[in-house]
This record gives C-alpha cells, structure tokens and sequence, in this order.
C-alpha cells in the first residue's frame, strides 16, 4: 500500500562530490515490495518547489524499518533536501511503482547489473537480495568521473564490480559498455538504471537476453493519475503511452521506445 | 444536518470539495489510498471522442509556487471511459463531473450525448480552455460567440447539467462567463490554467516539450480570485472555483471571492490525501469564523 | 571589451539589468544604498501630467511568490518630475527611461512631449498597461487599434525612442504587440502586472482597497517568458523583459526567451541590492554557459 | 545608513500568548537613530513569503551590537520568525524611518508613552532613552487581555506603570483612555504607539498637548520608493500622501489625518 509519511532522518552523509546518502526511518519500509521501488518526497514545507522529487530505494532494512536514499544534490529540491539533518523529518509517498523482478533469476545463475551515475543506487538493493538468495551478481557501474563514484566497496563485498569513468580517472576509462565489450555473455538475466542512452546502448549490445530496465521522467503525481510520466511503448505505435510511475520504472527490456 | 453540504444543478454534493479534472486521473490511484465517497464529486480527465496519446514528454514542469503541465488531453477515449473507468466508479457513492473535450463541436457534442447516459455522471463540464492541445480546447474558450454556440450545442444533447470550464487567458472573462450562460450552462467552473513556460538553465531551451504549458498552483490563486469575484457578480448561475487551492483556508477563500464549490488540482500531487483532509478541517474553519454552514460564506467577499 | 553592454534604440546600456517602472521610485532611496551609475538604466515611476494621490490604502498583499500592489500611478506630475527628480538624477552616468501615463490620448502626448526633452531621458516607456487605475492605462493596452494609435500620436512628438509597455491581460499579446510596432514603437517592455486578488482570512474582503492589483514576482515569471518567447519571434524591434526577476538565472532565462535586456521589480523589495548583485554575478554566469558576449543569449530557446 | 544584514539570532523565547522576544546581533546596531525606528525583515528565503515584515526596535544596546525585537507571531511570516533558535541568521534591513524625538521632552519634564498591544515595543526602549536624559516616564500600556501583557516589569524598573485590558483580566479594565481620564494632565509631552483607533483617540484626549505617533501601513520596500506605505495628511486635502516607512512611521501629533 501506498502511504505517505513523515519519516524520520536517522543520518546524512555527503558520499561523493554533491552525492548525498540518507538513511530515512518509518512504517512505509514495511510496504516495500521490490528493490528498485521509489519514494516520492517532498522537498520543501513551502510553496516555492511544490512538486515532488522521485528517488529509488537503495537499500532496506525492514527490521529497523530503515531505508537508504543516494541522490545527486543538484537542482534547489535535491540541495535543500542534503540540507536536512538527523532528527528532522521528511514528507515521503511510497513506496511507489514496480521494482527488479527478483525471481527472475535462479540460484546458482549468474546476473549483470549494469548501472549509470545515480542510476546505480537501487541496484544496490538489487544485488543485496539476488546474492542472499544464491545469485552470482556481477556489477558494471559507469560514473562521470573518480569524484563522482560511490558505494564501490559496498558493491564489491556482493560480487565482481567495474567501475568505469568517462574520463578513465579511476577503473576503465570510456562507458559501461567498453566494460561489456570484454565481458562474457554468460549470464542469464540483465538488470539495468542509468540514463537513457546508457539503456539503450546495453538494450542493443544484449539484445537477445533477458533484461530489466529502469527508467527516469518528470513526474507529477508520482501514483499514476496525471499522465505526466509516459513512455511509448514499442508495441503499437497508436497505443495508449505507458506510466514510469505506476506500470515501471522497471520495464522489461523491449518494451520501452528508446 | 450536514453543514458542507452544497446543492448545485445536477449535483447533491455532501461537500463542495472536489478533485479537478486531470489531477485525479479517473479516481483508481487515489482510491487506494483512501475512500473516495468522501468527495463532495470527482471530475474526471477530460474524455475525448477518440483515445488520445497526449503530447511528447517532459510534460510538466517546477515553477515557483506552481507548475507547468502539457499533458494534451491524454485519455483512452470516449469507450475505453464509458467501458472501463465510469462503472469502476460505480462502487462508490459519489457523483462524476465528466470533463468533455474535442477538436470540433461535433466531437464535443458526440462525448456529452454518450457520456451524459452514464448512471453515476451527474453534470458535464465542458473544457473549451485546455490550452494544451493544437486544436480545439482553448480556441473554444476565448471568442464568445463560439462559445455560446458550442455550450447550446451541447446543451441540446447532454441528459445532465452542463458547467463549461472557462480559461483566465482572455482579455474579459467576464464576456465568456455571459456568452456561455446565453449558451445555457448550467454553471461555470472556472479557472483553467494560465499560460506559461519554463526554460532549461543550461540549454535556454523549452522544459515542457510543447514548448508552452499551463500553469496551475498558488502562483495562480490571486488570478482566479479576481475572476471569480467578477464573474459571480454577473451571472445567474452556480461557480465551481478552482486554482491553488491548497488547504481549508484557500477554500474559505474561494467560496468568499464568489464560488459556490470548489475543485482541488495540483495539490493532489502534494498531498494525495489532500481533499479528504480539507473536508476534515472545514466544520472547525467554519467555528472560527461563526458561521453555521458553509453556504453562508459564497459571495462573502462583496455581500454587505 | 565590456562583456555586458546592450545598445538599444537610444539606450547604450553598460549592461542589461535596470530597475523596472514603480519598484524603485525615482531612484532617491536606493541612492543612498549603491551608486546608480552601476545600473544599465533606470525606469522611473509612472509620470502622468497632473500630481496624482494613487489610491487608498492597503496597497499592497503578499500571494504565493508573489505580490499584489494597486498604488494607482502616486507621482508628484510632470512638471514635479521634471524639476526635482530629473535634474537629481542627472548626477549619474546611467539613461533614465521615463514611464508615461494619462487619462486619454492628450495627457500621453502632453508629458511625452515635455518628459522626452530632459536631458537623462534617453527613452520613454509608454504605460497601456496599469491594472489599477479606472481610466486610461489598461483599456489602452487591451484594444489593438486604440494602442496602435496611442503610439503614434506620442511618437510624433517625442525627441527619444518610444518603448511601449504591454498588459498580460490579455487574449492575445502578439496581436497587441504587432499593433504597437506598427503605431512605431521602438521597442517593447513587457510585462506588467496580471490581475488578481487577496482576501481577508476573517472577513473575507478584499484586502487592498482597490479590490484588486496588479500580481508580480516569481509567481508570473512563466507567464512572462511564455509572452516574450512569441512576441519577441514575430517583432522586428527588442523587449525590455519583465515579471519575476530575483537573481542572474532569471536574467539569462528572460534573455533565453527573446529578450534583449531585463528590468527588476518585485526582487528590490527582498533585496534593494538586487540589481548591482545581479551584474556582478552575469559575468561569472556567461563563464559557466561558455558565452562571450551576454547578448549571445538572446533568442536561444527558439534559435537553433 | 540604511543596510542589509544577516543578523545572527542570540535569543528567542515566548514571553506572552504568542508573543515572541528575539534578540539580534549585527553592525546594522551602530546605524540606529532614534526609538522608534524599525527594521524589515525577511521571514523566509523561499520565495512563498516574499515581502518582508516590518517590526519596531524595542531595545538597544550599542555596546554589544545587539537589538531586541518583540512581536506577534500571527500570520505565516511572523510565525516562520518564531521558529528560528539561537545561532540562526535573519536577513534584516535597517534601521528604518525616523523614530521619536527624544529632544522634545526636557531633562525634569514628564512624558506620557502610551502604548497599545504590539504598539508597546519601541515605547520601550523610548522610555529607557527618556529616563537616562532625566525625564520622568509615566506608562500606559493596553493589551487585550492578561495573557498578552508582556513587559510589565521592565517598565515598571523605568517609571509608573499602569496596565489597562479589554478584559480586566489584569490591571484596569478598559481602553489606554479609561486610564488617561485619570491621570494627571501635567505632562510636556506624550508619545504613542498602537492600534490607530488608540492613536485617534490619545489624540483627540491630548488635543492642546505636543504628541508624538507611530503609525502602521502594509509595506513593500519600506525605504521609500515604492508607495505602498502612504497615509493622508490632515494638511492640503489634494497633497501627496506622507509615507510612513520613511516620512514616519512616528509624526507629530496632527500631522496625519485619522
Ligand atoms: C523513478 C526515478 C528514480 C530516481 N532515483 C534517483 C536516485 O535514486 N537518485 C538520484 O539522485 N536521482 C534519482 N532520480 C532523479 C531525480 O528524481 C532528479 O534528479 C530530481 O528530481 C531532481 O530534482 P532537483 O530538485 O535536483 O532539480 P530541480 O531542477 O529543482 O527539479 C525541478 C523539477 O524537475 C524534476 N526533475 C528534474 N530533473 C529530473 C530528472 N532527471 N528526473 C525526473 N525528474 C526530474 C524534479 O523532480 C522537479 O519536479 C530518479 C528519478 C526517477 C523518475
Ligand atoms: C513601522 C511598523 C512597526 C511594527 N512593529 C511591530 C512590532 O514591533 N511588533 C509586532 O508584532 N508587529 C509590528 N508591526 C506589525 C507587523 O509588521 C505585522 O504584524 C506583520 O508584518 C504581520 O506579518 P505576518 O507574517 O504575521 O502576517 P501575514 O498575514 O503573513 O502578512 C502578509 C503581509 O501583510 C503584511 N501585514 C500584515 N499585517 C500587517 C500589519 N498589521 N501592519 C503592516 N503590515 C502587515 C505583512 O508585512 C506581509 O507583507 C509593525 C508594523 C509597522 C508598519
Ligand atoms: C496535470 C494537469 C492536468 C490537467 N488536465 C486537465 C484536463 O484534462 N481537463 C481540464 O479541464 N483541466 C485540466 N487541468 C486543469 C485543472 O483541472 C485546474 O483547472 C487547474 O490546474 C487549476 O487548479 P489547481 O491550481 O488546483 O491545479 C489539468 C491540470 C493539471 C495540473
Ligand atoms: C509596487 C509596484 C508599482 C508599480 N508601478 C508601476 C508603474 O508605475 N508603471 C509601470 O509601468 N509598471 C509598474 N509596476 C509594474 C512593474 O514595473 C513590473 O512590470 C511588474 O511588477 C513585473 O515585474 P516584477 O515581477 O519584477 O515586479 C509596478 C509594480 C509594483 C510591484
Ligand atoms: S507522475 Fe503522474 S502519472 Fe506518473
Ligand atoms: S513601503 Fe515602499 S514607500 Fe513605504
């Protein structure tokens, strides 16, 4: 169930440059269903920035009813809200949307969870829950540069990681799919968030596997009732538009035009 | 005796609150979240005759105190309503304003006929001010005579009252409010969204993919204060206020200025539980300012 | 080379940021806190021919992000203008643009003929868009004809370039727009005020006493760029933009949308140090957008 | 000089219904004039609530660059002040307007400071000013009821103090006037701040005596410039109006037509 709550700031941290990790504590944790779910959250008791901002899940811990959130303080909602302290409340909708299928993958299989700048977040989550449960998680995780690179200890105490920048400053130097280039293709099943032309360059290089991709846009309601959010869907082109926000963000690949 | 209720043609509404048309999509999300016979009435997303895909995204966007949006009427068409989402809305106690749409009167006028059969759509509102479609919408709704023609035509169809939404981008409103009441609506809602546009800081270009979209909020709720002020002054018939509306106090604020209910936008996004939770706290607004029933306080603005 | 100059019809401006007409007086207070001569230019408040009292008071109310005024065009008259606030003015190297109302037709003419031959007046700023007074201003700028005439009649006798300063309230601007540059405008300012209204919480009435005024600040800032945006594609002469601006950003969005220099309003009263802070912050911006030039910027959310 | 400073908070606290006692430290302390004069402040950096509010100095002191505030949280500006804690930081701008003159009153004359709710504020710090010069103050402060009376103590410390509430709750009951009809007129001057129906009314009872008042205008710019702030003067019907952010707030008696 969708709920929305005050919850509680149990810490904040800067993690990277402008990269902000908060952990929020509340009953919604127990409303989780899948990793790669979202909140919604509220950045601002006042008017001035009225709409809320969309972030993913990058972690839960249902027994202290605990979630972590990664997100890149940009914009004045993200950079008011790396202002806020422990103890502090924030104003969250969630859990919101459609995760990673977890049960797509076997114990004992392999999985690639390909991720981009803060798109990485939820596939943290995601690698947390396919290894507890006998999954090989392989992570290949592109930044814009050293300064930007979160979590990679985290990452590799689940699995192989790759890290990769464009400017080469730490890892492989280029994107996520120089890293593919030279990767096996045994695996069996993909899980990708990351900006648009990075799914669309890892949709094509893996063409005939099984993927799942999660996708960003701006968002008004966050629930499904305004219609902001829509993708096109591949199948018929005079097909009604499909909702990031209720129907994904995690799509099967294909689905999505890209 | 129940000191919200509000009585409007076509409508017995247990309250004035009501979500506006395209913020509530077509109540399934938020009836989850909590019991939609709460409402006073819920207007739908506007129905046009044929499904609609809507414009390119991004279609909304931050402004300070409001927000843009372009969504271009995307809706699964005049079947997929009458056949999916209306008899969903059946379970509920609560009657449905169905926002009619079109490009030409025709289509206009083939939605109301239909739409106006269904049991639980007890008013049509007719949005001749969407200002985010190419055709038709908003060029309804700033010349008066095409105005009027339309709201008789549709009139001449619809099994229910029809309340025509009326657009704040126009020179005089209140010359729209009289043409389509000479038209025979039953009542005016009013205001749709003001014109507006962002721009991306970086690129300089437009956020909104059509480039212009229609701005709605608090920004906007000194705008429709006015108009709603004037036009209420003017015409014989019941308004529905909307636009920024936020908490109890802005629908205080809406029924003084002249509006006899009042529609809830964008603050759904806010807060989903945001129509619900003003119903709550309107009886204690109603103490404070002494007044047995909310219908004393219409038009409080300008009554001696 | 002087990164932040604009040359415009009879204005070489150091840089494109002046204080818009009303929101700075006749530059005496701020005077005293920072040295004008840093200013591209100044707008001063609205002349009209006899002294004028303004209305009563309250004039002005907060709104969301915004602010309603109806101060009702308050000046000392034109010969008060000319023979205390010009020659005061005249002390820094910074053109004055002086912002012209009447009643009718004769009372433009009349201060346009006399306010356009004081020294520091390099432009005249022809006010068809005061929400808040009963004659004159607004019912100027709503009729295209009566504007188009308006502007002629005050560009036969004025001895500096005649800027025309458009209404938001309207149906369509563009067609206002045309009109003015056909009646010879020089050049546009745009936009005043929209129209809007704050109620009393308790009683419910009007809070200024006007009723209504006229709606600035950020609240309008995507009305603004939206007007700007298509005026400024379909005239042959520049904007002076307006409506919402607080900080450099604005600055470079209002140029984005079409405009060739800005005025500041509203921001002055948040922070009276708006103005010199934005210039020394343009620079520091250019850098960022890798532009040389500040008027590369203009146009660049329609130009390819 | 007029300037525009982020003063640093150095004490908030409730010292009646509502009422709120701030104490600010800042340079702009050096500039101050006169009792009476006032300062604009900015309640909020957001945008929401974008004019500021105008709130009379109550107290000086020079030596630690330090003013003290007293005001009404009421609406969201003055509500949102209330909220700051010590060690916050209000943009303020100030010293505004021209306060009472001190020098109208003689070393061993009398003066009356009649003060009215959130009128009694600057009276304060007048009366401070008055008594170190050598002039007997005599206070005559209304408040609504007991519950908003604040201050009784600390005019107490400086002269005769007669408290008078709507209610009766404490002191006299009644109106300022109630306590004026039986006072002596023995004074040489008075001075007066409060509601206008108040300052009328000391007016009309003082009508042969030299008086001082402070009125109250919404504001926009509260310098000057952008006459919001206007009141009519009693003088030449067809006259400019007076502003009183910068012409007053305090004129001598007469002056202003009420
Ligand atoms: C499903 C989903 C999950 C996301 N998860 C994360 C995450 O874990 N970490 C993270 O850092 N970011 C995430 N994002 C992106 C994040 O929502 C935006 O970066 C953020 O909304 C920008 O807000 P702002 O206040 O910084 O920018 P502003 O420019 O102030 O935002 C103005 C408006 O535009 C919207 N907006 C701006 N950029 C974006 C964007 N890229 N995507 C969607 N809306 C945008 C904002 O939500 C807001 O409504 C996610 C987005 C989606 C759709
Ligand atoms: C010269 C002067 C000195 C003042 N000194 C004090 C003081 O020492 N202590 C104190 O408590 N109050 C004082 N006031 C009144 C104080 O300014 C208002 O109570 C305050 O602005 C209300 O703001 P708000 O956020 O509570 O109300 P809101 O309703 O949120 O205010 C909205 C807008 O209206 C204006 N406004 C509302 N009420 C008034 C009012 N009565 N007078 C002027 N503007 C108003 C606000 O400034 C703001 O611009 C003074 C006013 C003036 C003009
Ligand atoms: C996302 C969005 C979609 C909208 N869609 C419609 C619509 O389909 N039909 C219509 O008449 N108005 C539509 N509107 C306008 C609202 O119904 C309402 O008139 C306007 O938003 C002002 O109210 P608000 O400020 O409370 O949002 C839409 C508004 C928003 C924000
Ligand atoms: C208090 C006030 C007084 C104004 N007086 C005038 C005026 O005399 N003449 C005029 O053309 N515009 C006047 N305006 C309009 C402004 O010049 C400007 O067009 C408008 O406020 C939008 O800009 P802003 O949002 O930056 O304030 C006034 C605005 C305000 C807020
Ligand atoms: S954000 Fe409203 S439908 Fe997705
Ligand atoms: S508040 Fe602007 S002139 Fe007084």
């Amino acid at each position: 169930m969708i709920i929305q709550e005050s919850m509680l700031v149990q810490s904040q941290r800067e993690i990277a440059h402008n990269i902000f990790e908060m952990k929020l504590q509340g009953k919604l944790v127990q409303e989780i269903q899948a990793p790669g779910q979202f909140i919604h959250i509220r950045v601002s008791e006042a008017f001035d920035m009225l709409l809320r901002r969309p972030i993913s899940i990058a972690s839960i811990d249902q027994e202290s009813d605990e979630i972590t959130i990664i997100y890149r303080a940009e914009g004045d909602g993200t950079r008011s809200l790396s202002k806020r302290n422990e103890g502090d409340r924030v104003d969250v909708l969630g859990p919101l949307g459609n995760g990673f299928p977890i049960a797509e993958t076997k114990a004992g299989e392999v999985a690639y969870l390909i991720g981009g700048g803060i798109g990485v977040p939820p596939l943290y989550e995601l690698s947390k829950q396919l290894t507890a449960k006998g999954v090989t998680c392989v992570h290949i995780l592109g930044f814009q540069s050293e300064n930007v690179v979160f979590y990679e200890e985290e990452f590799k105490a689940l699995g192989e990681t790759y890290i990769v920048t464009v400017d080469g400053t730490i890892g492989t130097e280029g994107f996520v799919t120089t890293v593919m280039e030279n990767l096996s293709e045994q695996f069996a099943t993909y899980y990708s968030c990351g900006p648009q032309p990075m799914l669309k360059a890892v949709q094509e290089m893996y063409a005939n596997k099984k993927g799942y991709l999660s996708f960003e846009e701006r968002m008004g309601c966050g629930v499904g009732a305004c219609f902001a959010c829509v993708c096109k869907t591949t199948e018929r082109a005079e097909a009604n538009y499909i909702k990031v926000c209720s129907d994904g963000p995690v799509f099967p690949a294909g689905v999505i035009a890209i | 005796m129940n000191r919200l209720s509000v009585e409007l043609p076509g409508l017995q509404l247990k309250n004035p609150i009501m979500p506006a048309s395209g913020c509530f999509g077509f109540g399934q999300e938020y009836g989850k979240m909590y019991d939609l016979s709460l409402l006073g009435a819920i207007m739908i997303k506007a129905t046009t005759l044929e499904p609609r895909l809507g414009n390119p995204t991004p279609r909304v966007a931050e402004t300070p105190s409001g927000m843009l949006n372009a969504i271009g009427l995307q809706n699964p068409g005049l079947t997929g309503v009458m056949e999916n989402e209306l008899p969903w809305l059946e379970q509920f106690d609560v009657p449905i304003i169905a926002n009619v749409a079109g490009t030409e009167t025709a289509d206009y006028v083939e939605v109301a006929k239909v739409i106006s059969t269904a049991p639980n759509v007890h008013a049509l509102e007719l949005n001749i001010s969407c200002p985010n479609v190419k055709e038709g919408g908003i060029t309804f709704g700033t010349d008066p005579l095409i105005a009027e023609e339309l709201t008789a035509a549709v009139k001449a169809v619809s099994k229910v009252p029809v309340y025509v939404k009326l657009s704040p981008n126009v020179t005089d409103v209140k010359e729209i409010a009289l043409a389509v009441e000479r038209g025979g609506a039953d009542g005016i809602t009013m205001i749709n969204t003001l014109l507006g546009m962002r721009l991306d800081e970086k690129t300089g270009k437009p956020i909104i993919a059509n480039v212009t979209g229609g701005l709605s909020g608090p920004a906007v709720k000194p705008v429709a204060l006015k108009m709603i002020y004037e036009v209420s002054q003017i015409v014989n018939v019941p308004i529905i206020g909307m636009g920024g509306i936020m908490n109890a106090q802005d629908v205080i604020d809406f029924l003084s200025a002249g509006a006899s209910a009042v529609a809830v936008g964008t603050a759904n996004f806010v807060n989903p539980f945001v129509c619900p939770t003003i119903i709550e706290e309107l009886p204690a607004k109603l103490d404070e300012l002494g007044v047995e029933h909310i219908s004393e306080l219409v038009g409080r603005s300008y009554r001696s």
